[in-house]
């Protein structure tokens, strides 16, 4: 298509600069200096070194603000700072699995037994614990470890934490339900 | 993008104006005919028929027809002359007829309220006045109506509209942003049934059934072991009596003596006196 | 569910504004005073109050420059000046769709009538809605379902939407134009 519209009309700074801020807060892509004359500039007569010119301004204006103005290896575009990702992140929360039934029991064993080394665990569940499990416990602060139990290997004993109670609100662990008695489970 | 589509888009701002007006069905060119668009309606009414299918669709059914006609020939729409409009409604109707065009049901409805019209207001004046009034009063009010719509309409074409007169802003995120992954949730019963599952499944807890005692006992050694871990950190024990706290009362004292001694059974802690009655120290096993 | 990142930290101005500038910037839909406490904020204590001022600064930030910060009916957001819009819009012509008087006059009753049925708005029209014209009213979320008229069939009522206004940068149906008056046919 030939542009008929090419007209090389005047602009002055200031129109220009609110011209290509416009145009690289709605591209949908980085925009290089030759794709900002080309698709937003078309009709005025801007020389490479104005816009650059311009473009150094605009990223001087958005420093220390809620975006700026970066360069990428095909063009400039608006991003985020750094420093405010861990804020933003909460709006992009992914919903998080579900647990699996080993993390859920392993989290019952310890908050029932504690406290309790990863052996009597898996002697009591048949299987193996992966450290993954304990890991997610452990980074969802629900367990901690309380020390050793003076057997050979001298395995860590873990029990459950404040914030375990907290998440569950009990007050302490009494509050946990009382299991029924085997036999009635059996039932 | 075609020239047609430019032609008309000029054409519609500026291309003359047929009829005065503030309607602006007359600025629209009235049909696209071989590529060019007709802004003009033909004042005989001969239509080539080629462009009357097309002339059919410009308008949005019977009452747009007649408002056409009425603001073409600058006729108010309150006094609504009804013989000449009749007149050419019915020329059009029979013209789309004559080209074996299907009509829309609503414009043959349209031409025998016209014809019913037109026929009460042959009937002596009186009579037709003291019974129900104007009998063009319905059709002027839903020729209002759907004017007023029809306006409605055409203006809020007029409004801003999103990726037409305005651009929504939008950026990137920081390349080191990472979308947080939401707290899985658990509910208390999932635990108690996770147990029950662990329960079902093993002879573990045969002998022993979970109570409350035990599991206040049982958090007790726990807090108790924390504890230790702490001071050993500072000072590698504690002292007997810090161990316990007043407040809680006799149960408590009861509870906290039970956990040492569990403990102390199952050599996770050991008690040690330096001099005869002494401070017991409580420390966790040297390593 | 209480949301278990709930902290109440302090933040400063400076900060507060930036986050919610790179927030309104990132969202991809208008944002409300809530929806930033709730989605953007929520680590910290922030009144309502503030957050309007913050949003009233970055307005007066953003005056006459390339973008500006806008209300719409759901909440605020950045957008080009009308101003500018002639120069952005060759770029994106293709991407404004045209719409036909049957979807525009149906649109207009729709909201200036609301509730309305189908069958009301055939009889202002004098023409059948077709099916379509619905549809694609829906798929636009411009109207929506709002119940049943009770009359003998029940037939729906629909009503328009706040993305209908936010598509037309409305803040309320108060701003849309004014019908042309009715001259009286009594006399």
């Amino acid at each position: 298509m030939i542009p008929d519209k090419i007209r090389h009309k005047d602009i002055d700074d200031e129109k220009l600069q609110r011209l290509v801020e416009a145009a690289l807060f709605i591209a949908d892509k980085p925009l290089s200096v030759q794709l900002l004359k080309r698709d937003f500039l078309i009709e005025y007569r801007v020389s490479n070194l104005r816009i650059r010119d311009i473009i150094i301004a605009i990223q001087a204006d958005y420093k220390g603000r809620g975006v700026e103005l970066n360069k990428v290896a095909s063009g400039y575009r608006f991003q985020t700072p750094s420093d405010l990702s861990e804020d933003l992140a909460h709006l992009y929360q992914e919903k998080a699995p579900k647990y699996s039934r080993a993390i859920l029991e392993t989290l019952a064993l310890i908050a029932y037994k504690q406290p309790i080394t990863r052996g009597e665990i898996e002697d009591i569940r048949g299987v193996a614990v992966s450290s993954q499990i304990i890991k997610t416990l452990t980074d969802r602060h629900w367990i901690k470890t309380v020390g050793h139990k003076e057997v050979p290997g001298r395995p860590v004993l873990y029990a459950s934490t404040q914030e375990f109670l907290d998440y569950f609100s009990l007050t302490s662990l009494d509050q946990l339900p009382t299991l029924m008695p085997i036999t009635d489970i059996a039932n | 993008m075609s020239d047609p589509k430019t032609n008309l888009s000029s054409m519609s701002k500026e291309g003359p104006s047929p009829n005065a007006g503030v309607m602006v069905q007359q600025v629209l060119p009235f049909a696209l005919l071989r590529g060019k668009a007709m802004v003009e309606k033909p004042q005989d009414l001969f239509i080539p028929p080629d462009a009357l299918e097309v002339i059919l669709e410009m308008f949005e059914g019977p009452l747009d027809l007649l408002l056409y006609l009425i603001r073409k020939q600058k006729f108010d729409i309150l006094d609504l002359p009804i013989a000449p409009i009749t007149t050419q409604y019915m020329t059009y109707v029979d013209l789309m007829k004559d080209i074996k065009l299907e009509l829309a049901a609503e414009y043959l409805v349209m031409a025998s309220i016209l014809a019913e019209i037109k026929s009460r207001l042959l009937l002596p004046k009186q009579a037709v006045e003291e019974d129900e009034g104007d009998p063009r009063a319905e059709l002027v009010r839903k020729l209002q109506e759907y004017e007023v719509i029809k306006n409605a309409a055409q203006n809020i074409d007029q409004l801003p509209r999103i990726d037409r007169d305005s651009f929504i802003a939008k950026v990137e995120l920081a390349e080191n942003f990472i979308p947080e992954v939401a707290n899985t949730q658990v509910d208390l019963a999932e635990l108690v049934a996770a147990l029950q599952g662990v329960i079902k499944r093993t002879q573990a807890f045969e002998h022993h059934h979970i109570q409350k005692e035990s599991l206040s006992t049982r958090e007790r050694m726990a807090k108790i072991m924390a504890t230790l871990k702490e001071a050993k950190n500072n000072q590698s024990y504690c002292d007997f009596s810090d161990l316990f706290t007043i407040k809680e009362g006799k149960q408590g004292v009861v509870v906290t003596f039970l956990a040492m001694l569990e403990l102390i059974k199952e050599s996770l802690i050991t008690c040690i006196q330096t001099q005869v009655y002494g401070e017991i120290r409580v420390s966790l096993p040297k390593s």
